[in-house]
């Protein structure tokens, strides 16, 4: 599905957009084997906080969510349960080959192959694994797309819920968390 | 009290808001200078905020929105009364015993909001916070007390304007060098520097009462927390730093104090709570009570030392 | 090295029912053990040094209708492996546990289980799901289960004009 | 009072890498914890079984994200003892280069890790800008910074590029004077010191129990563990280094230890410098057969090495055919985060659970596979 790109903002959402783009909070969550190259992207060297970006300890207070690579079925419900957690406006930006058409995972019965069947993804980084230059340069264009309105992902996802719902179903079966230990 | 107290008052809400937030972006760009990066705009706190006031919010019944509410009432209360370098909104009252309340205000709205938001992170944060609070609220209250016994008041503004005139020899934290350094150690559990930030630790507890705020809700906690940081480091450098003779001067005393306080804490690792509340009892609560007794019986540092 | 290896292999081929033992290299060999004396050669093994647990795991040797379950113990002191091999029946995989000979072998058993549905009698947390979540197949290290059409069944593929897949020689991977 | 349960993962800060414990707590006291792991389970073991030998050179670089090269040398290393194959000295020497400096990385990461749980950022961020230095090395020999697929079975891809060694040199001049300041800066602080000392403890006869390997155990049984003493692989015979050792392990110990441990590597690539063949191949054929379809004879073997978390290793099974038979993978910190979590994580403050998973070294992906 193609995301829509027609920009029919107002004036108050674009200074939000503005200030959105200006301040983007990353998700904690290292999904996957791509976040091996966030450390080196955060800190001193590549310093991701020269874009106003930074670490945000939950869901709720962060803005952009990093898919860092494969996704295995049991991180999917995860993945979606704390997606759905987030505060609107929230972007998600994929890493690597993997999220694109599973990558060297295409033949596990482990990890999904597509990612955008089961959130919406605003950006993705190819290669495996993305440099930081890569992360930092997809960070800049996030950052362009979100000032020009076209990371949109969000209000997609509310306006076609079900399919959404059903793709994560079909593969999923369900997303809700039992206690994992299985006691 | 007329109007234009009112407006003198919404005047240093404002200024106090604009004031610190610049500062805590100023400092952001210290730490990163410490850490050997660039940093970000000096700006981007107010972009931070801006950007959080912007974003939807979700509610977790209604404690939870009144508990932001009423401690960000408290606080803006609260720094209404705060003395700028002689400059009050409501001459007469800025009374210590007032502000502290009026803290607690805010301190318990935030308690009670982060408790309501159900999540068990939040309630071990609001635990360890008053915990915190407890900890260094004691040897400081008691040099507090040993000031207001020295000077035979309790207005912070007149406890700042004794101090002045005398250069940096009158200031507080000179004439009583124990106290001084009490007052200093519990700034930073005042305003949650390292190693006091236990209570908004990432790595144990996922920032402990923040864990449940986005959107709109945390941008509030964040203007709330920059009006509290104004309202703590104004009150340790009016009571014991000498205040300031004009708001320049203010200013900068301000901005050195709550730089050099950015800078330990920089390189600081965090305690855990039982280890704080430990340290608070041992060496600033000794160094207070040293102080009372020599304030109290001999009588140094009251009028000046030279 | 070698020395003390051929010693200590001659030790366990007297004490041991040794049904067949291969020399791997100098630091490492393996024996074949019974089904029922497994227990008896770890807990010697463990005896003489060979303190550490490394790893429990299975192999599906489905052309002869058979699981093995392979022990591979270290002993420190000398630098030695042995990997201790038995074989059980692949239709009604069960087995009886050894965790109270290593209490390590808890989670290895549990993965064994999880993967190729063998039992471990005594090991009652063996019986429960550890890293897959919702499984509604067979046991996944299965010779006989095939990952590509379980992908292809629940996981839906990116379209594209052209697919490409590994290709060498013309055999299809 | 009732016991709150809390989940340390998979998304929490504390956590490193997609991991899961699920804490029972009492006030501030972990009373029952249960790991999770299976985040970042992408079966491995199935899919070596379908690729080619040569075709799984890409996968097993990923089991370990932080360290990937320990999987390419026990892989290498295992083919080579099954189609028994002396591969050439200079590959030896490279091969030894290339561990050590992965060493090096994760344990300069693992320096700097520390200060994440214990809020010492500035420690970190030095620190993982230190590593970067390496992964640029790492980059002009191998061509990527983290997946590396160097070491081959049958030797090395390609030989070194030229200067390398004396760009090496230098880097290592730099971390002898860089990683003294960390130690001031961290392991000398007396908060750390109050936060990591007689704290976390893991006495010897819990290592024997579960099956701790790498620093935790040589940390608590004063011994030297270590397969590059016990069972050289490589030329490790052929360098001096010693092993730190320690008989009370509790966090500062450990992490002293891997302090230590980094100069120990210094000291072994040094001598890589100077030992190491100038001139000779660097690869040799596994069999005769095309570049990528060659076959290894039938056999199982088990190959081990040191990784910086302890014994790593594969049990790899050939029916002779193009593709594995059956590999088998034994993370480094399967037993400590597994089962040492569930008995050992117990009796530990919230505070410490991610001191805990730091300095006993659990890494999530290879324990997930």
């Amino acid at each position: 599905m193609v995301l829509e790109n027609q920009d029919n903002r107002n004036l108050w959402e674009k200074i939000g957009d503005y200030f959105s783009a200006n301040s983007i909070w990353m998700k904690w969550y290292c999904t996957g084997c791509g976040a091996i190259e966030l450390p080196p992207t955060m800190t001193s060297r590549f310093d991701m906080e020269r874009l106003g970006m930074g670490p945000m300890a939950t869901p709720r207070q962060a803005d952009v969510m990093l898919i860092t690579g494969y996704l295995s079925t049991k991180t999917l419900r995860r993945v979606i349960y704390s997606y759905e957690q987030m505060q609107d406006p929230k972007y998600i930006v994929a890493f690597g080959s993997c999220t694109i058409n599973g990558g060297v995972y295409y033949d596990s019965y482990a990890t999904i192959n597509q990612l955008d069947k089961y959130i919406p993804v605003d950006l993705y980084i190819a290669g495996c694994m993305p440099r930081p230059e890569a992360v930092m340069n997809a960070f800049a264009d996030l950052i362009s797309m979100i000032k020009k309105g076209q990371a949109n992902g969000w209000r997609h996802y509310q306006e076609n819920y079900e399919w959404y719902k059903k793709n994560q179903l079909d593969s999923l079966e369900e997303v809700i968390i039992h206690d994992e230990f299985h006691e | 009290m007329t109007v234009m107290n009112f407006v003198y008052g919404f005047i240093i809400l404002l200024a106090a808001f604009i004031f610190q937030t610049t500062i805590t972006g100023f400092n952001r760009k210290v730490t990163a200078r410490i850490q050997k990066r660039y940093g970000p705009r000096w700006y981007q706190q107010f972009l931070d905020i801006f950007k959080a006031l912007r974003k939807s919010s979700i509610t977790h019944g209604w404690i939870f929105d009144f508990g932001v509410i009423m401690a960000l009432g408290g606080i803006m209360a609260t720094v209404i009364f705060i003395p700028v370098a002689g400059f009050e909104a409501f001459p007469n009252m800025d009374n210590v015993y007032i502000i502290s309340y009026l803290l607690a205000i805010g301190m318990l709205g935030m308690a009670m909001s982060a408790a309501g938001s159900g999540n068990p992170w939040a309630s071990i944060g609001v635990s360890r916070a008053l915990t915190n609070m407890l900890a260094y609220d004691i040897p400081l209250m008691i040099v507090i007390f040993t000031l207001i016994f020295a000077f035979d008041t309790a207005s912070v503004s007149e406890i700042a304007a004794m101090q002045q005139g005398m250069g940096i020899l009158g200031w507080n934290a000179i004439r009583m060098p124990l106290g001084g350094i009490v007052a200093f150690i519990a700034l930073f559990g005042m305003l949650g520097k390292k190693p006091f930030d236990s209570f908004i630790a990432p790595a144990e507890i996922a920032s402990g009462p923040m864990v449940e705020y986005g959107g709109k809700h945390l941008g509030f906690m964040f203007i709330l927390h920059e009006l509290m940081t104004f309202i703590e480091v104004s009150l340790i450098l009016n009571l014991f730093f000498g205040g300031g003779s004009s708001i320049l001067v203010y200013a900068i005393k301000y901005a050195i104090l709550y730089t050099l306080v950015n800078i330990i804490s920089q390189v600081m690792p965090r305690y855990k709570i039982d280890q704080a509340v430990k340290f608070f009892y041992r060496v600033p609560l000794v160094f207070a009570i040293i102080q009372g007794l020599v304030v109290i019986f001999l009588g140094w540092g009251v009028s000046v030392w030279f | 090295m070698m020395n003390s290896m051929n010693n200590i292999m001659k030790q366990v081929d007297d004490v041991l029912n040794v049904l067949n033992k291969e020399v791997i290299s100098n630091r490492q060999f393996a024996i074949d053990i019974n089904k029922g004396d497994v227990h008896q050669a770890l807990t010697y093994l463990k005896s003489i040094g060979f303190t550490q647990l490394s790893i429990i795991t299975c192999v599906d040797l489905i052309a002869d209708n058979k699981f093995q379950l392979i022990y591979i113990l270290n002993n420190w002191e000398l630098g030695l492996f042995v990997i201790v091999r038995t074989d059980i029946d692949r239709d009604n995989p069960s087995y009886v546990t050894v965790v109270n000979i290593f209490p390590g072998a808890k989670y290895y058993e549990r993965e064994v289980h999880e993967f190729f549905g063998v039992t471990f009698e005594g090991n009652d947390s063996s019986f429960k799901p550890l890293l897959l979540e919702i499984w509604d197949d067979i046991p996944p290290l299965r010779k006989d289960f095939d990952p590509q059409v379980y992908s292809d069944r629940k996981f839906e593929k990116r379209d594209s004009d052209k697919i490409y897949r590994s290709k060498i020689g013309g055999v299809k991977l | 009072m009732k016991e709150v349960k809390l989940f340390l993962g998979p998304q929490h800060p504390g956590m490193h890498g997609n991991y899961s414990v699920q804490m029972y707590v009492d006030g501030d006291i972990v009373k029952k914890a249960r790991p999770t792991p299976g985040f970042l389970h992408r079966g491995f073991e199935k899919l070596m079984e379908r690729r080619l030998w040569m075709g799984n050179l890409a996968l097993i670089p990923r089991i370990c994200v932080v360290e990937p090269d320990i999987n390419e040398m026990v892989y290498a290393q295992g083919i080579e003892m099954l189609a028994k194959v002396e591969i050439p000295e200079k590959a030896h020497w490279i091969r030894m280069m290339i561990l050590e400096m992965a060493r090096l990385a994760i344990h300069i990461m693992g320096l700097g890790g520390i200060g994440g749980p214990t809020g010492l950022y500035t420690l970190t961020y030095w620190a993982i800008a230190q590593r970067d230095l390496i992964l640029d090395l790492f980059e002009e020999i191998t061509g990527a910074r983290v997946y590396h697929m160097y070491i081959v079975p049958g030797g090395v891809r390609k030989q070194l590029p030229d200067g390398i060694l004396e760009k090496l040199s230098e880097l290592l001049d730099e971390l002898e004077v860089k990683i003294p300041e960390y130690r001031e800066l961290g392991l000398k602080h007396p908060i750390i010191h109050k936060r990591l000392k007689d704290n976390i403890m893991l006495p010897e006869d819990v290592v024997w129990e579960v099956g701790i390997t790498g620093i935790g155990m040589r940390s608590a049984t004063n011994k030297e563990y270590d397969l590059r003493k016990v069972q050289p692989y490589a030329r490790y015979d052929q360098v001096e280094f010693d092993v730190p050792v320690a008989n009370y392990s509790d966090a500062l110990t450990r992490v002293n230890i891997k302090y230590k441990e980094i100069f120990q590597s210094i000291r072994i690539l040094r001598q890589v410098i100077e030992k190491m063949p100038k001139e000779g191949e660097v690869r040799t054929k596994i069999s005769t057969g095309s570049a990528l379809r060659w076959k290894v004879p039938a056999g199982m073997v088990y190959s081990a090495i040191e990784s910086s978390r302890g014994e790593y290793g594969y049990f790899i099974v050939s029916d002779g055919k193009e593709m594995p038979y059956r590999i088998a993978v034994r993370g480094a910190s399967y037993p400590q985060g597994l089962l040492g979590i569930e008995k050992y994580l117990v009796d530990c403050r919230i505070d410490d659970a991610s001191l805990w998973m730091d300095t006993m070294g659990v890494c999530s992906p290879e324990i997930d596979r």
